[in-house]
């Protein structure tokens, strides 16, 4: 089953669309998806910030990405 | 202690949410209100659109309310809830409610909960002007 | 600003008072409500009595408004209402309400007016607990 | 028109009246007023505090006392 990625708030708008399908094989850590995300659409460099939630938890950099992950990408919240 | 935290949306009932936060253990209920300004930076705003990531948002309000228990072992009530969608002016955006036995912890755990929301809770804010739209806070 | 200031007899409308300080021009709205407790200085209370000067007390609230005002020039509205006579357990005996532009400021005045209230303005407590009464803070 | 001084929580209780008339000639000032009320009535002086209201407002000691004002006893308040 192919990774996906839930896109919200800016990051839809950049990528055009609400999820996103990685190609196979997909990234194998939150730092690595990063940065295939960021070399594929410039303008997710240009955020004040750009996390990766792994099962609704903000995940650094080395996690490790399973195919049965929930990953979304964060852009700068803005709640309240 | 259960918090009462929701992401709804449909109009926020305050008196719902401080009814939730009252007992009779704790005399001091905080509530902080944020309602749609009409102004952002200057620029007349005419609606605001809310999006939210509703499984994440709420794991992250909950890890914010465990905090503020630790912080405050006092904390005996905590609600929140925060409206997703589109809002006019004036309609309430987020409401949160604190009840402790003591004044000056309220306020405070009130205001930890409201501040750190907004830095962890997966919610975005589109604001609407008159010339355009602009998604609050994601450039530097 | 005027302030909506009263001192009443009648159960406390919390949504009436939250609803007098909302304006689209106010984004932050913090309040306070102090309910009845269960138990004071560790013995069990049964009831509240409430006696206000009610004249004095509202001039005197008057001025720690205009205080505020002077402190958070950004304060755009303040209710406060407070409870007079015999309360129950869970019962609301005060309710201060802020509306600021900005969050921080709509605790700090808040705070602020509950805070000197309590110092100033004339409202005395009895507390009713299982085996008698007392006139609250009267001695050191 | 004698000097009327209005009485509330605790020195209501203490003096056992509501209102406390003052006798002629009344204490000129708010300081002559709070010893002669002291003076009669000794447990105000085992109270946190006691002030005077004139009109109001919290009197200083040297404050005069005319014959129209609105006179209270203001023991330690308790609202909140």
């Amino acid at each position: 089953m192919a990774l996906k990625i839930a896109l919200f708030g800016i990051t839809r708008d950049i990528v055009g669309q609400p999820t996103l399908e990685m190609p196979t094989p997909a990234p194998a850590t939150v730092g690595a998806l990063l940065d295939y995300l960021r070399a594929q659409y410039p303008a997710l460099g240009q955020l004040r910030s750009c996390a990766v939630a792994v099962n609704s938890e903000y995940a650094p950099a080395e996690q490790a990405i399973g195919s049965n992950d929930e990953i979304a990408l964060i852009p700068p919240v803005a709640g309240g | 202690m259960t918090p009462h935290l929701s992401i709804t949306d449909q109009p926020i009932d305050v008196a719902a949410a401080l009814a939730a936060v009252q007992t009779d253990a704790a005399g001091a209920v905080n509530s902080f209100i944020g309602t749609v300004r009409n102004q952002s930076g200057g620029r007349r705003v005419r609606r605001l659109h809310y999006e939210s990531y509703d499984s994440m948002a709420l794991t992250q309000l909950g890890h914010v309310v465990a905090q503020a228990c630790e912080r405050w072992p006092m904390l005996q009530e905590v609600a929140v809830v925060h409206r997703k969608g589109t809002l006019s002016l004036g309609d309430v955006a987020v409401v949160v409610a604190v009840a402790t036995p003591h004044r000056a912890e309220s306020f405070a755990a009130c205001q930890f909960i409201i501040d750190t929301l907004k830095q962890v809770v997966t919610i975005w804010k589109r604001e609407e002007y008159e010339d355009g739209t602009e998604w609050v806070a994601a450039h530097p």
